[in-house]
């Protein structure tokens, strides 16, 4: 019986569900979106998402053959690959899919090491990067309900997405019902609503997303929307512009609650989610950019560790309530006893305050960057006195 | 001979100026986009490093250490006339595409940090030697890049086309900053495996 | 009033839209040197568009003259040099003087913290963007105080850095290099095109 | 918010081994003499059943301490509460809850004991009312005292305190403590055995065991028979028990809950940590569990204690929630350790 026996921590018991649940639960949120896709631009969306879904996993294959460590059997870089061609137009040449890809993995990922560390969302830089890149392939959408040839030059006609209509101060003219359904041109899985808002509500059933975040995020926008309408339409009918173009509610749902870089209690979500309302509000009617949800995303992300030590300043006070407010009371006590007897005021001493910039004795200025070096620092210097 | 040689060797590549210490990044994650403006930046580099250096390890000694910083700025400001004729003659609207950057060299982290930490505590000869090589070290980081950047962003090579655009975001400032990380990680990739050629050479000598 | 408004939004512009580091790279080895306590930042902050601001006005009307003149490329920034230096002899004397003791403090830094591309970024953008004279400060003043909030943001996210499995090739110089490009690409979303230089 | 959800939804997994009798083994008892051996069980003063708390040597299994040293110690004063810890809220444990259930009057003899003792004002028996995967009923009253259902969460231990009057102290003691109480009066028997639940999907009859202090796991085992080799062999509790390795010299104590054998181990691969905040929902302490692994594992001491690393209670919640498998709880117990370790030593 002893051979068998294998060492096991604390809790011997635990939930069945595991990561690859999680990412398997968005997988199949995310493939209804395709079949949308499908419906309206042909076959090519299907191939675009293969296309995305094949170079996201061969390259982070790559990634992590450099990183030195055995290939992980996780599905993030399947979930980019996914999320990336719903946020172009159907008739994307492929190699813009791959460049998008390329960058998520191998400069939000691999440098930062793998999936669980990186600090920014692969989706959101890998479409911000190739929509800087090539505007004028990004920024123009075929008609719906016209299949896009799958290889050569689609021959569907062009149209501008309502989102750039609204930047430039004009009513779309797609009705309402056309973006709730989707046949209104724009982003390949962003334009049919009703579908993408049935997809997140079962990821948050299926509890793969939190539901903090993008309720967060979605009311304070619709309220911002409804308060500056960009365009002179009543405020409901601004703000169904606004939500429905934009890939607005597909961001909501699937990039901002990317696990990894969202704050991680639930109180920081919240902030998150009212904050990049905000930025992605000013993004969109001050931005030079039409498609404002990438970039701002990006600038959320810096700001999510401050969110928690927001958070966990204030539950740092909950939790010594007691302490906290034992202290206080000792202190009031004191403040009444110095101003019944006055006290000699003790001398201030002079606090001496470290220089700021180049610390004097480093010889040659090694260590540029304050992230230690500390392994690297003797082979640092028998390499300067090389 | 030998000796130069490999220390030389050494700040090109384990004491880059640019990758390793990181002194003179802006100005190439931002100014440096193509050939030519590479060829500007290390042009003035040069006019610039070796007279602060040859400054810093003879008169600069002697002027105190907080007022020495006016005599660097004002010497490698001078040093800029030399540099703008040179930049002039091989394309006249070299200022149009490089902008401020070659001028900004003159105040930065080079002249104005390294001189007055390293240059002075060093005699001439050492200082004057380190100066060119620093320059060379610039310049091949600032070349490789101009010439990454350009090929990639507008398919030429110092204004010679050779095929169509292939990345045209490649000019923007935001790749510049990626690109220089990635060289710089090349770099100590290319350390790493010298180190390791190195301990087994010793190992199979030991 | 208009010209508070005019002040004030160029301000804005260059603290947040047009940031110093982000969409023009300038200063941004001086980013490493400075990650340290964001009330040190702060204070070196206050020093550089102080000391610019100052070099601003007096360099305004010499501006204008030399724009005409055929190498104004050259001879514009040299200009600008030499009134840095002379306001930072000007300074370095009167704090020696009148107020030793902080002198000490800060006195070997003050001359990288004048002579540096942040500060002389600052005098040459509105310059060469032919600006007039209260929105020259302004932007001036933006782009010190954006040099200060860029400085804050990367040093916050380098320290998270320490928990990221960063490659051993990759830590240090290259990944910080890699965060600031990521975070430069946020920015370029705002501005939508390349700036001038 | 993580403010107001406290702790996770455990299936308690206690069917088999609840509604069963507990088997007791083989074993010869010991007893005591004391000198006054013939006066009536509720003739006895409060000073006497301490002295038969102490001779009969009873260990208190919620906590450990000898029961007549907590008798002593507690003065409650008016308006004390006395709390009977029949709370199994660890999976497929139910050691204490079966006491209650299999030996009603014997368990209220003994809290009768008890209370001449302590003379509360309130006694109630605390039970952990969720256990919904099994039909079984939680009693209204055990003897004449009311049990009252501690709802909530696991851990439950935390939240017995919330049900108490402020300011008023109250005394906690286990159920089997209890019963080994009413038996030293009775038969004035010494506590030689123990109870404890064995359980895991590989027992052929999981059920309550009593066995003698000190018997080996691989003895009790084979007492209720395995059905085929188990990976892993947990002695304690499910969620706060430990693998042991070899089952023929690991002996039970009286705080041990329970022997569980399971027939696939989880081992100790994990996934990368996706920072999803589930473990910071499930805190009962409400600690910002993901970023204190992530500064344990990078070894910061000092940033550990600044976000309160020492309020844990090793409760095993994080872990059990965290989809990538990671042993959060682990981490955060040796830190734990080290920190004290650290401060002994004066580094920290």
């Amino acid at each position: 019986m002893k051979e068998k026996l294998m060492f096991q921590n604390a809790p011997h018991v635990r939930q069945s569900e595991s990561v690859v649940t999680m990412m398997t639960d968005v997988i199949f949120a995310l493939l209804p979106i395709y079949f949308m896709a499908f419906f309206y631009h042909g076959a090519r969306s299907l191939v675009l998402g293969l296309v995305g879904i094949i170079s996201c996993s061969v390259l982070s294959l790559l990634g992590s053959f450099f990183l030195r460590e055995k290939p992980v059997p996780d599905l993030t870089p399947i979930i980019t690959g996914l999320i990336i061609p719903l946020l172009l137009p159907a008739d994307i040449p492929y190699y813009t899919v791959v460049s998008a890809c390329a960058v998520a993995i191998f400069v939000v990922k691999v440098p930062f090491g793998g999936t669980g560390s990186n600090l920014f969302n692969p989706a959101a830089v890998g479409f911000a990067s190739v929509a800087i890149c090539w505007p004028e392939l990004v920024f123009r959408y075929p008609v719906t309900m016209q299949a896009v040839e799958v290889f050569g030059k689609s021959t569907v006609k062009i149209a501008q997405s309502p989102a750039y209509s609204l930047s430039l101060g004009a009513v779309p003219d797609y009705n309402i019902l056309d973006m709730l359904l989707g046949t209104a041109p724009g982003p390949m899985g962003a334009t049919n609503i009703l579908v993408v808002v049935a997809c997140g509500i079962f990821l948050i059933v299926k509890k793969a997303v939190n539901w903090i975040t993008p309720v967060s995020f979605l009311l304070p926008y619709s309220a911002l929307c409804m308060i500056f309408p960009r365009i002179s339409v009543s405020p409901l009918e601004s703000l169904c512009y606004e939500l429905f173009s934009g890939a607005i509610i597909f961001g909501a749902f699937f990039m901002l609650t990317e696990p990894v870089t969202s704050p991680k209690r639930d109180f920081g979500k919240l902030m998150a989610g009212i904050s990049a309302a905000v930025v992605v509000f000013l993004f969109r009617y001050y931005g030079g950019f039409e498609m404002g949800f990438a970039s701002a995303l990006i600038l959320m992300n810096v700001f999510s560790p401050i969110f928690d030590a927001i958070c966990e300043s204030v539950l740092h006070v909950i939790r010594h309530k007691e302490s906290i407010s034992d202290s206080l009371k000792a202190e009031m006590k004191r403040k009444k006893e110095e101003k019944e007897k006055p006290v000699v005021r003790p001398v201030k001493k002079v606090e001496e305050t470290e220089a700021p910039g180049i610390p004097e004795e480093t010889e040659v200025p090694e260590e540029p960057v304050e992230i230690d070096l500390s392994e690297e620092k003797e082979e640092e210097k028998e390499a300067a006195q090389l | 001979m030998k000796a130069e040689l490999k220390e030389c060797l050494g700040y090109i590549f384990f004491k880059n100026p640019v990758l390793v210490l990181g002194l003179v990044l802006g100005h190439l994650a931002a100014g440096d986009i193509n050939l030519q403006n590479a060829a500007a930046l290390s042009v003035t580099f040069l006019f610039i490093t070796v007279p602060v250096m040859l400054f810093a390890a003879t008169v600069g000694k002697k002027i105190p250490s907080g007022f020495n910083v006016v005599f660097y700025a004002l010497v490698s400001a001078a040093m800029l006339f030399p540099a703008y004729y040179i930049c002039k003659s091989f394309s006249a609207t070299i200022f149009d595409s490089a902008g401020i950057y070659p001028a900004l060299l003159a105040v930065s982290t080079v002249p104005i940090v390294y001189s007055s930490k390293i240059a002075e505590k060093q005699g001439v000869a050492k200082a004057l030697f380190g100066g060119v090589c620093i320059t060379l070290g610039f310049a091949l980081t600032a070349a490789v890049l101009g010439a990454a950047r350009e090929f990639l962003s507008s398919g030429s090579l110092w204004g010679f086309k050779i095929t169509e655009a292939a990345y045209p975001a490649a000019n923007l400032p935001f790749w510049g900053f990626i690109l220089l990380g990635f060289m710089a990680a090349i770099l100590n990739w290319v350390k790493d495996i010298i180190r390791k050629s190195g301990e087994k050479s010793e190992e199979e000598s030991a | 009033m208009s010209y508070f408004l005019q002040f004030l939004s160029m301000m804005l512009t260059a603290l947040f839209i047009e940031n110093i580091i982000f969409t023009r790279a300038l200063g941004t080895s001086w980013l490493f040197y400075l990650t340290k306590h964001p009330k040190e930042i702060f204070k070196y902050t206050l020093v550089l568009s102080g000391i610019t601001t100052v070099s601003g006005l007096i360099g305004y009307p010499l501006r204008g003259v030399l724009h005409s003149h055929e190498m104004s490329h050259v001879i514009v920034p040299v200009m600008y040099i030499a009134v840095l230096a002379l306001v930072y002899s000007v300074t370095y004397f009167l704090l020696k003087k009148f107020l030793p003791e902080k002198f000490e403090k800060i006195g070997q830094n003050l001359g990288t913290a004048v002579f540096n591309c942040a500060a002389l970024g600052t005098l040459l953008v509105p310059a060469s963007a032919r600006l007039d004279l209260i929105s020259t400060i302004g932007y001036g003043i933006g782009m010190s105080l954006g040099f200060g909030l860029a400085v804050i943001i990367v040093g916050y996210g380098l320290t998270r850095l320490e928990y990221c499995r960063v490659p051993k090739i990759f830590r240090g110089v290259p990944i910080a290099l890699i965060y600031l490009g990521l975070l430069s690409l946020a920015f370029y979303g705002l501005v939508g095109h390349q700036l001038p230089t | 918010m993580s403010l107001f959800f406290k702790g996770i939804f455990l299936e308690q997994k206690k069917e088999p081994m609840l509604t069963r009798s507990t088997l007791v083994m083989r074993q010869e008892f010991e007893y005591f003499d004391c000198d006054f051996p013939d006066t009536a069980i509720d003739e006895l003063s409060g000073e006497q059943i301490i002295e038969l708390a102490r001779l009969a040597e009873i260990v208190d299994e919620s906590d450990g301490k000898m029961l007549w040293e907590k008798l002593e110690k507690a003065n409650l004063g008016e308006g004390g509460t006395l709390i009977v810890d029949a709370i199994d809220d660890e999976p497929y444990i139910s050691s204490q809850m079966s006491v209650g259930i299999h030996q009603p009057e014997k368990l209220s003899l003994g809290i009768e004991l008890c209370e001449r003792v302590l003379s509360p004002e309130k006694t109630y028996i605390a039970m952990y009312r969720h256990i919904l995967d099994s039909n079984f009923g939680i009693p209204r009253k055990i003897g004449k005292y009311p049990v009252k259902k501690i709802g909530g969460l696991y851990p439950a231990e935390s939240r017995v305190h919330r049900h108490l009057p402020k300011g008023k102290n109250s005394v906690i003691i286990g159920a089997c403590a209890m019963l080994h109480l009413a038996r030293a009066a009775e038969e004035s028997r010494k506590m030689t055995t123990c109870f404890v639940t064995v359980a895991g999907d590989v027992v052929k009859n999981p059920r309550n065991v009593e066995v003698p202090i000190g018997t080996t796991a691989e003895k009790i085992l084979e007492l209720c028979g395995l059905t085929e080799e188990p990976e892993a062999i947990i002695l304690g509790g499910s969620m706060t028990g430990r693998a042991i390795f070899e089952p023929e010299n690991e002996t039970v104590g009286p705080t041990t809950r329970g022997i569980i054998a399971l027939a696939r181990s989880y081992g100790t691969y994990s996934y990368t940590c996706i920072g999803c905040g589930r473990c910071d929902h499930a805190c009962p302490k409400a600690l910002s569990v993901c970023s204190m692994r992530k500064f344990a594992e990078a070894g910061k001491l000092d940033l550990l204690q600044e976000y309160d690393v020492s309020m844990c209670i090793g409760c095993g919640a994080c872990s059990y929630v965290c989809p990538s498998r990671i042993d959060v709880a682990a981490t955060l117990i040796k830190a734990k350790k080290q920190i004290e370790l650290a401060k002994k030593e004066g580094t920290l």
